[in-house]
């Protein structure tokens, strides 16, 4: 096993270096990059996410151009300018090795649109994304696990019916439509204003007790975790409840409870581990998915400044340091957590192996 | 002979009545099959053009054939515009000039195949049941999108088009999209995670590598890329969606895989000489198949979710197309119009419910251990 | 005046499937007093296994059952959860038939007793760990505590079993239930876990339900005898009566039907099929989160025999020696050191195309049927795979020769399309039967085949092997705690102890004149019972 | 360097032709109310989010008015078209060649920290605008401004550079940002990074808070050294200007509906139709107000890239301009409120009417080769106009006979081909969302006209590349004009720019259109002026180069019922932020009925 680890550990260097390089080729064809972008940004004030915001008006935004003086023109030397200041000046084989000789040493460099490195900026972004990740992650498994369980249990029954018809409903409304609803009914000016309309925290927040703190921490994020909640539930319940009718009715069960243990432990104890291996397996991804869990739509539509927004920023305005600095970081995590799941399947259940078989 | 009644039956007969068993399992196939073989005929229910005009005593079928204004006396060469009063007026008299000018009162006059008294050739159109396409953009006498009247069922789009009309069309074109994506996409990663868990050693570490690479390439890019070179149709999208969705079932299955292996059973198989593909999907998957039959029904919208996301970013299918995705995007963009977001959602809620519904009676019939008394 | 601790009342069960029911028990009646043995004996299939379960509650959702249960005379098939569970595991524990399905995969031998001590007795930490321990010494496993950790997986059948019994035992029950609890265990061993459960008998006054197969052991220890066939109790009585005077036809040819057969064998040849030389296997023993591997067990150590064309070569041997390890090596199923000479050719395994007419010729029939059966294949599909992996396409002979081999091993071919788990112990390790000789192979490897037959099915069916063996020269090995069964069937024997071979030869000789200390002890024993 | 002034010009303000509306002495601006009460707050709202507060840099997002700071030489008003007043500067002095320019500073301006803005404050906004400012600022100032200089404390010169028009040069340098250099010096702060510390400024505001992401605040600055000039008279009312960050517009609309912002302008048709019916509108709290809008229109339109072969023929471009129906857009999808453009220069006295007038004869004739016929011959091209059908028949037929003439003859296919059997192509680029419903109609309708026409939406990064290869067929742009033109007119129509200016997007060039602008540029006074630009509008609509869209004449805002503004307000500025005022009366009224 021992090996099997040095193994996988030491495959994550080309692993990484192969994601980079496909990355890298990437971006060579797309149209458009962050020069373009600069001048899109210089000659109007639309912003990328002028469309998922939505709700922007039939007359295009000129506001910025008008008073400009760049309506006379760009001067040429700029885009060299740009140029050098991305690197585009030199040979792509040259740009490449040079990023990944800084990212060795964990050096990913500044945004081409702002003056903070790419470190900072992820960290600047954390708590939103650590925060909807955390919760609605929580709030997820700790109604879908016994729901789904009770729903094996009671496989069949009008129970079992109406909790699944109920929580394919909450699968099936589009996320940002319910996000809206929510907004709208009980933030909005129209109906209920319980709930705030946005951020993670109020502007004073400084200044509260650590009660208080709390208390408005949650009061933010309420609405935006049960908006992204809601669709977690279906796929978590029906999972939990299909494994576990597959299990229930297994020989052990009837030991288990031959031995008097009382049904709710033949579930918890015996028959989830057995059921549950893909589930419990999930967790070291659940867990980066808690840290990185990013929800664009969410994040817009409760203006929430969060990774999603972040990355799809990055993406779309060709924010290479960022794309690739996250991806470097992203990767790495991930490649070390596949490692850290697999080992939990054989921590789970003792009779996997990675070996190869005889045929 | 007793014994003769039992060769006849098959094991899969008994699946399949187990299957019907499942009630609401077996009428959500029945709804389900309806629904999209009713779909798969849209042109026959919601069309712009006419299923059939008699023009002069000849016979047309617009909506398979090209048709100029001039074939029913009128001066253009280009196509009909079958929905405009002065072209049905053509059609109904036969050809008569004053229909340029009072339409109208021609259509009715000649409803006895006389006009003033005059016999004139009477000609028909027959109309789909749904007089629009999904591209019919319709002059309203409100601001789009229009509440539903008894015009329009379930009210305009933004755009002023008949959302039935696009529900039936987005219905079809989302449901074969993410059929063909999820088949593809699954029994891709069926595939991979079944060669991956059940060989394990080599054939497992490079692939997984392979995979680890391959999952971390944004696919946006790689659609941009395309949407640069081609021109975005329905079949590079499910080649581009398949590409990046395979992925998703291949870790579980690998799990899967990787514990059913070693299982009695499938040493039992070995022994007997059953090919290692053999025991891959008869011995083991239909095992490993918990968390594939739960998810399906999930890639299957959560398919058409994403051709909705693409169409949010513009990379999508040009906008006039008719998917379910652009609906919920408009419900959003219009707030003031919620027949969008109800209709959408109660399309996405149906087709949901009834997949799972189906899998689940899928899985039930699979499972040995599941009766129905 | 001893008190009845449980009465079963005209209890019929069947199970429905669609709409269909299939009666399993019907009218059955019977009770249980306080330091009574009660035994069950009948034929495979005759709802033996049913009743007990049900006087638990423990059968699958979809048996329909009337009549009456009673636990201290209260009426349990109406009782609620909570109280079955209270009698579960303290006031009666089970040993299932099938032990070695019966454990929970993911749970340590140590966490699989413990829990029942802990629940019943609430036993905590080091106490907890040395009342497992006693258990498992009392159950007669060596290296108990090299054991508490082991997986179920990691263990011998007959390891198993009694694991299983340790966890029936550990609360002292006042009822024992055990279903066939020695069909795994080698005679000494076996020896052993009767006189535990006498003892235990003679301590607490501990009562027993005991279905077996072994007459001899009914014999033993029995007070009452329940005779069943078809789901129908035939006849009843103290034990004597039934042995002694049995009054209905089928106990007489039960109790009459020593499988007693004329070895008339065809001449063995001369010619080696299968040979092995120094046939090594070792499991690693895997410690720590990450699994290191801290030691190896060595299952098989140099072992090297041949089997010759036509032979029947029987294994014996302590349970845990390696039998069903060495069985699994020659089949190519595990890795292992040492090579393996089919007809005068080394077997390769380098891919499955290059083994397959080995599996072809050569076939084996697992210690546990219940886990070598698909649970998602119907029995049909089941036996048909075989054929069907070596190119047989033509289905209405196959359905043919289905239906003849599922009659052969004496199963009624409707039942073709049932799953594996609506059948009864014994009917599934005929099905087993049945998969490897539908493929009409070279030499079967036999592992326990017909520890959960009755003695009529039993002798159908070995009459069945050795007319085979006849016509078609095959070669068998059977792996077997039964020695009389060995002595009838087999050219020639080898025993194992600790994963070596300690004597090899004719089984006359064997049995006539051991020469090993172990071997002696062995065939003593059996002759002892 | 010897310069033959002629005569130099002492002045408190400019404007490119000289004319001013007020004399050095006027009290205070026409259109404000000098007895406007200070105080209060007014709050708007910012799409999206910041996180610069430094707007002269390409890095970062900078925050609403984070220019607010800064304030420039001069001040342009609201009231005239291009006029300029002292503001830091109380003076100035220019020879009438406008060659050069010196700026006599106010003594009593100061920056926000207290120290006194000088000349050499100047000169290095100056000099890091020139070398580190924003491409716009940099490409101006290098090419036309030779130098700056210091001649004392309080007097700055510029001299522009040789062979450029300097009509509106001094306004251009007098437009100029000023930033403190010693606050430059001391911080070290870096001109060209973004960052969330402002620099300092000398303006009326100074910041209050930031919530990076969410909201800033801006405070007006009691010690501000500048109340007591004319200029400022009854401006930088309010007491505080707090902007809310919304990322999403519905959750913004919300925010204005629950009153965390205050005064909203409304950019949506949709929205300004059918969702101002919320209760604190029905309460009457919020006011829904359309007072008019007297600037020019955008210029908004789908833009032929006449680059292209089809193009070419004018039948062409005006078939497709008719199947565009904007009357029926209007009113399906804008809700009624837009008009529609005719003009380069919409909403204005500049926009071409009939036949051509005296004064603009005397331009076109001179060019009368170079022009086309139509230009004299008929009345000044308007946008087509159509039925309440979506596609009109009467304009469907017009446009089938032009392109019939144009030699594009429909197929048995209904599809239009030339005679070597080439499609009639078109694809129109788009990279919003809000126009998918404008521009799949038109779509519609030109396949239906027999045309191969499709939609391509893209996203902003690869529009903006497509747009500078010139590959596209047509998309949607603005050709942005001013009261006053200059040289930017060669950016957007000049034949010289034709092939390279990303402004030109159509390609459009003509000898006749160059030399009009010359005579624009040329004008030494405004009726001249007036008279080339209408002529130059004439030419540019006869050349149908474009699908004019629509305008809005009136601002559409909402504001809680407390904010007051001048009975007439100024034609070029609505002034929301800078001269209308708080009603602390109807303020606390609203907030005692709980509006808040
Ligand atoms: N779940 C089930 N569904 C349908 N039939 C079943 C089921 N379980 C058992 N049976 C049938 O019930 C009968 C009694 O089974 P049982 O297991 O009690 O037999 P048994 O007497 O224990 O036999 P053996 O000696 O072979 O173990 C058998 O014929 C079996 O096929
Ligand atoms: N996977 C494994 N990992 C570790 N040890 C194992 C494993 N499988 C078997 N063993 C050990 O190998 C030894 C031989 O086991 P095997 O199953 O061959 O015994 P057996 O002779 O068949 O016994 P029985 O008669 O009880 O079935 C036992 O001690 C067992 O504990
Ligand atoms: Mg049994
Ligand atoms: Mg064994």
């Amino acid at each position: 096993m021992t090996s099997y680890i040095l193994r996988r550990l030491f495959l994550i260097i080309p692993t990484l270096f192969g994601i980079m390089l496909v990355n890298f080729m990437l971006v060579q064809f797309v149209p458009g990059g962050p020069i373009e972008q600069i001048i899109a940004g210089l000659e109007s004030d639309a912003s990328v996410f002028e469309n998922i915001a939505g709700g922007a008006g039939e007359i295009r935004d000129v506001s910025k151009a008008e008073s400009y003086l760049g309506s006379k023109g760009l001067p040429e030397d700029f885009i060299k300018e740009l140029e050098v200041r991305f690197g585009f000046d030199k040979p792509p084989l040259e740009r490449f090795l040079s990023m990944l000789w800084s990212y060795v040493r964990f050096d990913f460099g500044e945004s081409y649109f702002r003056s903070i490195s790419v470190t900072e900026l992820i960290i600047e972004k954390m708590p939103v994304s650590l925060s909807l990740g955390l919760w609605t992650t929580l709030l997820a498994y700790i109604i879908s696990i016994p729901l789904g369980i009770r729903k094996a249990v009671k496989d069949g029954t009008t129970f079992d019916s109406w909790t699944s018809s109920l929580i394919i409903v909450g699968y099936a409304i589009p996320g940002f439509l319910f996000a809206i609803l929510l907004l709208v009914i009980f933030a909005g000016g129209s109906y209920f204003k319980i709930f705030p309309l946005r951020g993670l925290t109020s502007p004073d927040f400084a200044d509260f007790t650590l009660w208080q703190k709390i208390l408005d921490y949650f009061w933010h994020i309420s609405l935006p975790v049960l908006a992204s909640t809601i669709s977690a539930f279906a796929t978590l319940t029906l999972l939990t409840k299909n494994s576990f009718l597959d299990e229930i009715r297994k020989q052990y069960v009837m030991t288990a409870r031959a031995k008097g243990l009382s049904e709710k432990a033949v579930l918890y104890k015996h028959v989830f581990r057995n059921a549950m291996l893909i589930v419990i397996a999930g967790f070291p991804a659940v867990f980066v998915s808690v840290f990185f869990g990013s929800s664009l739509i969410i994040e817009t539509i409760f203006s929430l400044d969060g990774l999603g927004r972040m990355g799809f920023e990055a993406a779309i305005a060709r924010d290479y340091p960022v794309v690739f600095g996250t991806l470097y970081i992203f990767s790495l995590v991930g490649l070390v957590i596949g490692l850290i799941s697999d080992l939990m399947y054989i921590w789970i259940d003792p009779r996997i192996d990675f070996e190869k078989r005889l045929s | 002979m007793k014994i003769e009644k039992f060769r006849n039956q098959n094991i899969n007969n008994l699946r399949w009545k187990n299957f019907k068993q499942n009630k609401r399992a077996f009428w959500s196939l029945i709804s389900f099959s309806f629904f999209f073989i009713l779909s798969l005929f849209a042109e026959l229910i919601a069309n712009d053009k006419p299923l059939l005009v008699k023009y002069q005593g000849d016979l047309y079928i617009p909506i398979f054939s090209f048709y100029s204004e001039e074939i029913f006396g009128g001066d253009l060469k280009t196509e009909a515009i079958y929905s405009d009063k002065e072209i049905e007026c053509l059609i109904v008299t036969g050809g008569l000039k004053e229909c340029w000018d009072t339409p109208e009162t021609l259509i009715a006059d000649a409803k006895d195949g006389m006009i003033k008294n005059r016999k004139i050739e009477k000609g028909f159109v027959i109309w789909p049941l749904i007089p629009y396409h999904y591209t019919t953009v319709d002059t309203l006498d409100v601001p789009a999108p229009s509440p539903p009247d008894n015009k329009h069922l379930l009210g305009t789009d933004d755009t002023a088009r008949d959302v039935l009309t696009r529900v039936i069309y987005g219905f079809r074109l989302s449901v074969l999209f993410a059929v063909i994506v999820s088949v593809l996409s699954s029994v891709i990663g069926i595939l991979m995670g079944a060669v991956q868990g059940y060989f394990g050693g080599r054939i497992d570490l490079f692939t997984q590598r392979l995979i680890e690479i391959w999952g971390a390439t944004p696919s946006l890019y790689v659609i941009i890329i395309v949407a640069a070179i081609f021109r975005m149709d329905f079949w590079l999208l499910v080649f581009l969606m398949t590409l990046f969705s395979w992925t998703a079932l291949v870790g579980v299955v690998r799990a899967e895989f990787l514990r059913a292996r070693n299982f009695e059973y499938v040493q039992a198989a070995k022994a007997l000489g059953v090919s290692p593909m053999k025991i891959m999907f008869r011995h083991v998957l239909p095992n490993a198949m918990v968390a594939t039959l739960t998810m399906l029904p999930f890639i299957v919208t959560g398919a058409i979710g994403s051709l909705a996301a693409l169409d949010f970013l513009g990379f999508g299918l040009p906008s006039s197309a008719p998917s379910l995705g652009e609906l919920t995007l408009q419900a959003k963009q219009n707030l003031q119009a919620p027949w969008l977001g109800i209709t959408a959602f109660a399309v996405f809620a149906l087709m949901l419910m009834m997949l799972v519904f189906i899998f689940e009676g899928i899985r039930d019939a699979f499972d040995p251990r599941k009766t129905f008394s | 005046m001893k008190s009845t601790l449980v009465s079963v009342d005209n209890l019929k069960i069947a199970f429905r499937k669609n709409s269909v029911d299939t009666i399993a028990v019907r009218k059955l009646t019977f009770s249980i007093k306080e330091g009574e043995t009660l035994a069950i004996v009948g034929e495979s299939g005759s709802g033996k296994s049913v009743s007990a379960l049900a006087c638990l509650g423990l059968l699958s959702d979809n048996a329909v059952i009337s009549g009456s249960i009673n636990w201290h005379c209260q009426d349990h098939l109406n009782y609620d959860q909570k109280n079955i569970s209270d009698i579960r595991g303290r006031e009666a524990g089970i040993i299932f038939q099938e032990p070695m399905t019966s454990l929970n995969p993911l749970h340590t031998i140590e966490k699989q007793i413990g829990e029942a001590l802990r629940l019943h007795q609430k036993l905590d930490g080091l106490h907890l760990r040395k009342r497992v321990l006693k258990l498992l010494e009392r159950v007669g496993i060596s290296n108990a505590e090299q054991r508490l950790s082991s997986f179920p997986h990691e263990l011998s059948g007959g390891q198993r079993q009694r694991v299983m019994i340790a966890m029936a035992l550990a609360n002292g029950p006042k009822l024992l239930i055990a279903d066939e609890p020695t069909t795994a265990l080698d005679v000494t061993i076996e020896a052993q876990i009767i006189d535990l459960l006498l003892d235990l008998q003679q301590e607490t006054g501990m009562a027993m339900l005991f279905i077996s197969h072994d007459l001899g052991l009914v014999r033993q220890i029995a007070n009452r005898v329940i005779v069943m066939k078809n789901g129908q109790v035939i006849e009843e009585g103290l034990k004597q009566q039934i042995f002694d005077f049995p009054t209905s036809e089928y106990t007489r040819s039960l109790v009459n039907s020593k499988v007693n057969m004329e070895r008339n064998w065809k001449k063995k040849s001369t010619a080696v099929i299968l040979e092995t030389k120094n046939i090594n296997v070792k499991f690693p023993i895997r410690t720590g989160l990450l699994r290191r591997t801290s030691d190896f067990v060595h299952a098989v150590i140099d072992t090297s025999f041949k089997l010759y064309s036509g032979e029947s070569l029987g294994i014996v041997g302590e349970s845990g020696s390696g039998k069903s390890t060495l069985a699994r090596a020659l089949t190519k199923l595990i890795p292992h050191e040492g090579a393996v000479y089919y007809a005068g050719d080394k077997v390769e395994h380098k891919s499955s195309s290059l083994l397959k007419p080995y599996r072809q010729k050569v076939q084996i029939v697992f210690q546990d049927p219940y886990g070598s059966l698909s649970p998602r294949l119907s029995i049909r599909e089941i036996i048909a795979e075989g054929p069907k992996a070596h190119g047989h396409k033509n289905n209405l002979a196959l359905q043919k020769q289905i239906d003849k081999v599922l009659e052969e091993v004496g199963l009624e071919p409707e039942t073709q399309l049932r799953y594996p788990h609506e059948f009864s112990g014994g009917q599934r390790q005929r099905v087993a039967i049945a998969r490897a000789l539908i493929l009409r192979p070279e030499i079967i490897i036999f592992d326990e085949p017909t520890s959960a037959l009755d003695v009529t099915i039993q002798k159908q069916v070995v009459e069945l092997l050795l007319k085979l063996q006849k016509r078609h020269s095959l070669s068998y090995m059977f792996i077997s705690h039964d020695i009389s069964l060995i002595g009838m069937t087999c050219h020639s024997m080898m025993v194992m102890k600790d994963g070596k071979i300690v004597e090899r030869g004719t089984t006359q000789e064997i049995l006539k004149n051991p020469n090993d200390a172990y071997t002696k002890d062995l065939i003593s024993a059996a002759n002892r019972k | 360097q010897s310069k033959a002034y002629s005569e130099i010009i002492r002045s408190h303000g400019i404007s490119t032709f000289g004319e001013l509306k007020y004399d050095a002495n006027f009290p205070y601006l026409n259109y404000v109310n000098p007895d406007a009460p200070k105080g209060g707050e007014i709050s708007i709202w910012g799409f999206g989010s910041f996180d610069s507060m430094h707007p002269y840099s390409t890095k970062g997002r900078a925050g609403r008015l984070s220019s607010i700071f800064f304030e420039t030489l001069l001040e342009g008003t609201a009231d005239e078209p291009d006029s300029s007043y002292g503001l830091i500067a109380s003076s100035m002095e220019y020879p009438k060649d406008r060659s050069e320019v010196i700026f006599n500073l106010r003594p009593e301006a100061t920056f926000s920290d207290g120290n006194p803005l000088t000349a050499e404050d100047v000169v290095f906004s100056y000099e890091i605008l020139r070398d580190k400012g924003l491409p716009s600022f940099r490409a101006v100032i290098e090419k036309e401004v030779e130098s700056a200089e210091a001649l004392s404390t309080h007097r700055v010169k510029f001299v522009f550079k040789d062979n450029i028009p300097t009509r509106d040069l001094p306004q251009m340098v007098g437009g100029l940002p000023i930033f403190s250099k010693k606050y430059y010096l001391e911080s070290g702060a870096d001109f060209e990074a973004s960052s969330l510390t402002p620099a300092i400024g000398s303006g009326p505001y100074v910041l209050e808070s930031i919530d990076v992401g969410q909201q800033i605040i801006y405070r007006r600055n009691p010690d501000y050294w500048g109340y007591h000039l004319p200029i400022n008279k009854g401006r930088h009312n309010f007491d505080k200007i707090r902007i809310e960050y919304f990322a999403d517009y519905n959750s913004a609309f919300e925010g204005f509906k629950s009153g965390s912002y205050t005064f909203r302008n409304e950019a949506s048709s949709k929205i300004w139709a059918t969702a101002y019916d919320f209760p604190s509108v029905e309460k009457g709290w919020v006011k829904k107000d359309m007072p008019p809008d007297g600037t020019l229109a955008s210029g908004q339109s789908f833009i032929f890239n006449l680059r292209k072969e089809q193009f070419s023929d004018i039948r062409v471009r005006e078939a497709i301009g008719l199947m565009f129906n904007f009357e029926w857009s209007n009113k399906t999808l804008f809700y009624g409120i837009y008009e529609r453009i005719h003009s380069f220069w919409e909403n204005s006295y500049l926009k071409a009417t009939g036949l051509p007038s005296e004064g603009e004869l005397v331009f076109l004739n001179p060019k009368k080769e170079n022009l086309p016929e139509a230009v004299f011959s008929q009345e000044a091209k308007l946008a087509p106009q159509s039925s309440e059908r979506q596609l009109d028949r009467k304009n469907l037929r017009l446009a089938s006979k032009l392109l019939d003439e144009a030699g594009w003859k429909v197929g048995d296919d209904g599809i239009r081909r030339n005679d070597l059997g080439q499609k009639l192509k078109l694809e129109i680029l788009n990279d919003s969302q809000a126009f998918d419903r404008v521009i799949n109609p038109f779509i519609e309708n030109l396949q239906q006209l027999g045309i191969d026409a499709i939609h391509t939406r893209v996203d902003n990064a690869q529009m903006t590349e497509r747009e500078r290869n010139f590959d596209f067929d047509m998309l949607v742009g603005n050709f942005r004009t001013s009261l006053t033109s200059g040289s930017s007119l060669k950016q957007y129509f000049g034949s010289e720019s034709a092939n390279y200016s990303i402004f030109n997007l159509s390609g459009y060039s003509s000898a006749g259109a160059d030399q009009l602008i010359e005579d624009i540029l040329a004008a030494t006074d405004r009726e001249t002026l007036n008279d080339a630009t209408r002529a130059l509008d004439r030419l540019l609509r006869a050349e149908i180069f474009w699908i004019p869209q629509w305008f809005k004449k009136n601002h559409t805002i909402a504001y809680f019922d407390m904010y007051r503004y001048p009975e007439k307000l100024p034609p070029y500025d609505l002034g929301t932020l800078d001269f209308w005022w708080f009603d602390e009366a109807a303020y606390n009224n609203l907030k005692a009925k709980g509006a808040f």
